[in-house]
């Protein structure tokens, strides 16, 4: 059986993206050449963004079991179990293109799809997170660029009604003409309930829920993301995706309520590649087949073509499976929300797709070929040229500061270490009741109502770090948000990963990817955390210039008493502050050689894993024997701009601190050096011995550095600088640089 | 006494409401936008969020819900309303308070944990708090900035049906304790026979201490003082002057 | 029938997004701008002939599309 | 002198607030609005010539007034 529909050209195939090989070797699988719109159909699903076709063998090397892992990578997001019958289910992705093109528009859509790919397994949304990369503040687009993301992430996550807990914003000249807008979801499901997108029971309606469909986003996410951008990217342009924040909530709301029954066998939202993906991969899932009447699905505009309908991206979509009898239940739930809900079709048993429109066959395709047919890329891989030179780096060649005191109100002052607070107080971070605590401190922490339990939320990359050494880069997104997922009184459950590279048609993008893939594994092996679900985000360059590579990781930490939450700042004078951890001559990379030195160069802070582990298991415990009262990690800065953030990022007024300087190596590398697996902690002087016990059970270094006390922070000879001063230089900078 | 929590579509705090009510002690029941009893209920709190998205202008869709038309009549009858922050807009614009709320003076959303000054005692909503009492509450919205005509002002406050002013942690009305340009820095107002209350701030987001402390209890805690002394509300307290 | 409604903000209610427009025009340049109101424009399609569609027009307009305390309206039908 | 900016969503792009207002005015018996879109009305005065105003207003819009992606302009000076 074949479709009325004349077959294309080897021109249109080239038009959607398809190679000379793809497309024969499509025309091969279904053993005749496509119509048009099957053509459509198979470019999103082959495009790279469906098919990860040049990641796939890559990822392969990820761990993604282990004993608490109830879905791992390959759904719609990861599932572990938390304990009480209940389960964590979440997922990163990102909206890189549609970001750029229109930021309110693309990072709220961003916002809108990876909570759809939450609660479509019966998880409901408790928190938000999101992972941000800008161009230079002196870009002319940089501006207008975060403002539209951030009101546009604030604008979906606040009408939607859930919180915005966390994230990360780092501004680098690499990306002026690519921006990075990742987001994250976390949802909280019973074990037991967790709903998935395998597709079963021949008979069974196909069923259209949320929103009507229009011609947003044809080749949006699909091919947007698998192109680069250059001076056409204006023609390329598709039909901005608007999202509806208030249509979404009624979804979130009649899915979950749907899901309390048991008519559904099976749900997926429509997503990138819409109404084609949804279908073929549930379909496809589950080894069956699907008949689709086009004629029924809810559309937007009368006259719409089956192509865009199929390809359409329009938000606030729904396709699920039913129990062949409990149409009439679906449709009742639905309508009680005020949403469209229409049957447009059946599982079939014959391993197809077959669609239909005005009474004419319009594609009727193998689905195998489609969800598993395209090619699998080994793309050729080799480090970049200017590497090596890259990360020579002659400490002899760098000043030290005449003022310690002022380099470190500059520190405080860059926009990659100031304050965030005028980023995250657009985002409401209270909805729920869950906030325990909220941004502004290392890690996020929600409480799991009903249970003494709390799950705590970070998110990481340092691109400089993967520029310079992608291995180590890699690593360093992993331990960091371990670390500071640790430093919020929980131990480290699982990571979710999204990788954001330029072309994998580069052999130097290529080696990024493949050495930031291995950093990922060393690291989640050694820290013993699955990676149960991410994303990978090619192509993003502009003009031929490859964004850094970012490897965005955030990882997930259950408390097992929310009693045990931790944040990072000071409590009370007289309280002994202590450093987990050695700090060694290490400046490559560094925020301080950067913003200080204008240097991009050198080998990024090296990380012994097993070191990382015991600083992170001595820091836990101690937490867990309630001696802790602030816990830091050394990020961005180091151990000054560490200790400041401890002084000066509480909600009430600034503490100082005295603290000794034992610098056996370079000041200025003692003070802003990134030495990894460094926690400053603060505890009551009675409680000192005790934390040297544990620190010298674990063989960990334990320094204490001084005392929190006065108005002043004051480091050895070299900083005597007034909270107040610090305060100003770090709370404001951020907000200044955007009204400037 | 038994307090009823609206559920418009779009909604976002309802559940949080019923939650801080749980966790004060105080029983509640869900209404629905589409429902129009109040399932004898003795205080209605129209909770925070965006009904229907807030498209057009904050709260203006809701207000034609079903159960708002028995909203109406209950306050009519002297019934207790406490509208909270989107609820507030939907009183506004309901008409069952004067005044309206815009977009705020920076134009964009806020969260934040902001200070507020309880102006009045005599009042259902705040007989639980001492005069001038200095709360932290948590604010978190875009349209939130308070305006009326002068006349409307001057009457207000000749009533004394402002109930919550901004102000800084040392209890002072200033300029940079404003968060959203509220004219008159009012947080919160009452109606005539004090029997409706609408704020901007959250204070089912401050009863408990683990999350956003406890300064907020103070206004459901009031409630159920003024009901278990069993005086109608319609009668608690009438301003002079009126 | 199409019909065009203005709601515009009433005069002395405070219109923070107009002086932000007009501090941005400025700030492009545009220091000819002054007295920025932002307001809105609503494009509907109604039925019923002239003079029937202008009553529900000004109803629709009292009970929904303009908050009096702060708004004017003002519209027209037919094109 | 005086002029008028109307900004409205181009054509085929989603409306959720036109969506919404329909809805209502449905739900309070005005079934006889269709295809309700929601835009923005700007009015401000604008010095020199009509013209030379015209020029610049047009910039204005492309510049600030009107996001191009998603909207399309129209201006009246004069009054
Ligand atoms: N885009 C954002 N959205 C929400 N919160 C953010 C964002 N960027 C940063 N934050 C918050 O600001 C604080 C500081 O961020 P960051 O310096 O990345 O922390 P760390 O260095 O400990 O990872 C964190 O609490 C983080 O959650
Ligand atoms: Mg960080």
């Amino acid at each position: 059986m074949t479709t009325s529909l004349p077959p294309v050209t080897e021109a249109q195939a080239a038009e959607h993206g398809l190679t000379p090989d793809e497309f024969r070797r499509f025309c091969d699988a279904i053993g005749r050449v496509p119509n048009l719109v099957e053509l459509g159909v198979c470019s999103v699903m082959w495009s790279e963004h469906c098919s990860y076709k040049s990641s796939r063998a890559v990822l392969r090397g990820l761990p993604t079991s282990g004993p608490r892992v109830l879905q791992g990578p390959g759904e719609n997001a990861g599932a572990i179990a938390i304990g009480d019958g209940l389960a964590v289910v979440f997922k990163i992705e990102s909206h890189n293109h549609p970001s750029y093109i229109e930021p309110y528009q693309g990072a709220a859509t961003g916002v809108g799809g990876i909570l759809r790919d939450v609660f479509t397994m019966n998880a409901r949304p408790i928190a938000n997170l999101n992972s941000l990369r800008f161009g230079s503040f002196d870009h002319p687009r940089t501006r207008y660029l975060v403002g539209g993301v951030v009101s546009g992430i604030g604008g979906y996550g606040n009408c939607v009604g859930v919180p915005t807990v966390g994230g990360e914003i780092y501004f680098d000249k690499g990306y002026n003409g690519n921006i990075l807008v990742n987001a994250f979801t976390l949802g909280v499901a019973r074990a037991d309930r967790i709903f998935r997108a395998k597709a079963a029971g021949v008979g069974n309606p196909v069923i259209y829920v949320g929103s009507k469909t229009g011609r947003d986003g044809i080749h949006g996410a699909s091919l947007l993301a698998s192109a680069e951008f250059d001076d056409t990217t204006e023609e390329k342009r598709p039909t901005v995706q608007v999202g509806d924040p208030f249509t979404e909530k009624l979804l979130i709301e009649a899915c979950l309520e749907l899901m309390e029954q048991d008519s559904v066998v099976a749900i997926q939202d429509m997503g990138a590649a819409g109404l084609t993906s949804s279908s073929v991969e549930m379909a496809a899932r589950g080894g069956l087949g699907i008949a689709i009447d086009l004629d029924q699905v809810p559309k937007r505009e009368a006259k719409i073509t089956p192509y865009e309908i199929l390809l359409s991206e329009s938000q606030e979509r729904m396709l699920i499976v039913a129990r062949a009898g409990c149409e009439q239940q679906v449709m009742d739930i639905f309508t009680k929300w005020d949403l469209d809900a229409a049957v447009i079709g059946r599982l079939t048993d014959d391993g197809r797709m077959r669609v239909s429109a005005g009474g004419q066959v319009v594609v009727d395709l193998p689905l195998e070929p489609l969800a598993h047919g395209a090619p699998v890329y080994e793309r050729p891989f080799a480090p970049p040229a200017n590497l090596e030179e890259l990360q020579r780096l002659d400490l002899g060649q760098v000043q030290l500061p005449g003022d310690y005191g002022q380099a470190l109100l500059r520190l405080l002052a860059t926009p990659n270490i100031a304050s965030k607070r005028w980023v995250f107080r657009q985002y409401d971070s209270l909805v729920g009741s869950n906030t325990v605590v909220g941004p502004g401190s290392d890690a996020a922490v929600l409480r799991i109502k009903g249970t003494p339990r709390a799950v705590a939320l970070s998110v990481d990359c340092n691109s400089r770090y993967c520029e310079l050494d992608p291995y180590v880069g890699a690593m360093t997104a992993v331990v960091e948000s371990a670390r500071n997922v640790v430093c919020g009184g929980a131990e480290p459950l699982g990571v979710t990963d999204c990788l954001n590279f330029g072309n994998p048609e580069k052999p130097e993008v290529m080696w990024q990817f493949r050495e930031a893939v291995r950093g990922l594994r060393d690291a989640c092996n050694a820290l013993g955390v699955p990676v149960v679900s991410g994303n990978v985000s090619f192509y993003n360059e502009t003009d031929g210039r490859s964004i850094p590579p970012t490897p965005t990781v955030a990882m997930v930490g259950l408390l097992a008493d929310v009693a045990h939450h931790t944040t990072q700042w000071f409590k009370s004078e007289g309280d002994v502050v202590v450093l987990l951890g050695r700090t060694r001559e290490e400046l490559g990379g560094s925020e301080y050689l950067a913003s200080l030195h204008d240097m991009v160069r050198g080998t990024p802070p090296w990380i012994d894993l097993s070191v990382e582990m015991q600083v992170q298991q001595v820091c836990l415990q101690a937490i867990r024997e309630g001696i802790v009262r602030s816990a830091h990690d050394c990020a961005e800065g180091g151990l000054a701009v560490a200790l400041a953030e401890a002084c000066i990022a509480g909600p009430h007024e600034p503490l100082g601190a005295e603290v000794e300087l034992e610098a056996d190596i370079r000041p200025d590398a003692w003070l802003f050096g990134e030495s990894q697996s460094r926690i400053v902690l603060s505890v009551r002087k009675k409680h000192v011995n005790r934390l040297r016990e544990l620190a010298r059970g674990a063989d960990v270094p334990c320094t204490v550095l001084g005392e929190v006390r006065g108005r002043r922070l004051r480091i050895g000879s070299l900083i005597d600088v007034s909270t107040t001063d610090l305060r100003a230089a770090w709370a404001n900078a951020l907000a200044q640089r955007m009204e400037e | 006494m038994r307090w009823g929590v609206v559920t418009f579509p779009g909604s976002l705090d309802d559940a949080d409401a019923r939650h801080a009510l749980d966790a004060l002690g105080e029983p509640s029941v869900a209404l629905w936008h589409k429902d129009r009893s109040l399932h004898g209920v003795d205080c209605v709190v129209l909770p925070g969020g965006f009904s229907y998205g807030d498209y057009l202008r904050a709260g203006a869709l809701a207000r034609f819900s079903p159960v708002m038309e028995s909203v109406v009549r209950f306050a009519a009858d002297g019934g207790l309303v406490f509208g909270i922050c989107n609820g507030f807009q939907v009183l506004c614009e309901s008409g069952l308070l004067p005044g309206a709320l815009i977009r705020n003076r920076n134009l964009s959303f806020i969260c934040a944990t902001v200070h507020c000054r309880v102006e009045e005692t005599d009042t259902p909503f705040t007989s639980a708090y001492s005069q001038a009492a200095v709360l932290a509450l948590p604010i978190k919205h875009g349209e939130g900035c308070y305006v009326a005509d002068p006349a409307t002002l001057q009457g207000l406050e000749d009533n004394r049906q402002v109930l919550l002013r901004y102000v800084d942690a040392a209890g002072r009305a200033t300029e940079d304790a404003n968060p959203n340009g509220s004219l008159r820095n009012i947080a919160g107002i009452t109606n005539p026979t004090r029997n409706v209350f609408g704020l901007m701030p959250h204070p089912e987001h401050a009863v408990e201490a683990l999350c956003g402390g406890v300064d907020g209890a103070g206004f459901f805690r009031s409630v159920r003082l003024t009901l278990s002394e069993g005086l109608p509300a319609r009668t608690a307290s009438v301003p002079p002057g009126l | 029938m199409r019909a065009k409604v203005y709601v515009t903000l009433k005069a002395g209610v405070l219109d923070p997004a107009g002086k932000a427009i007009e501090r941005a025009l400025h700030s492009l340049g545009f220091d000819e701008a002054h007295d920025v109101r932002l307001g809105k424009y609503i494009e509907l399609r109604v039925e019923g002939d002239a003079t029937q569609a202008a009553n529900r027009l000004d109803d629709m307009c009292r009970k929904l599309l303009a908050n009096g305390v702060i708004e004017d309206y003002r519209f027209e039908v037919g094109d």
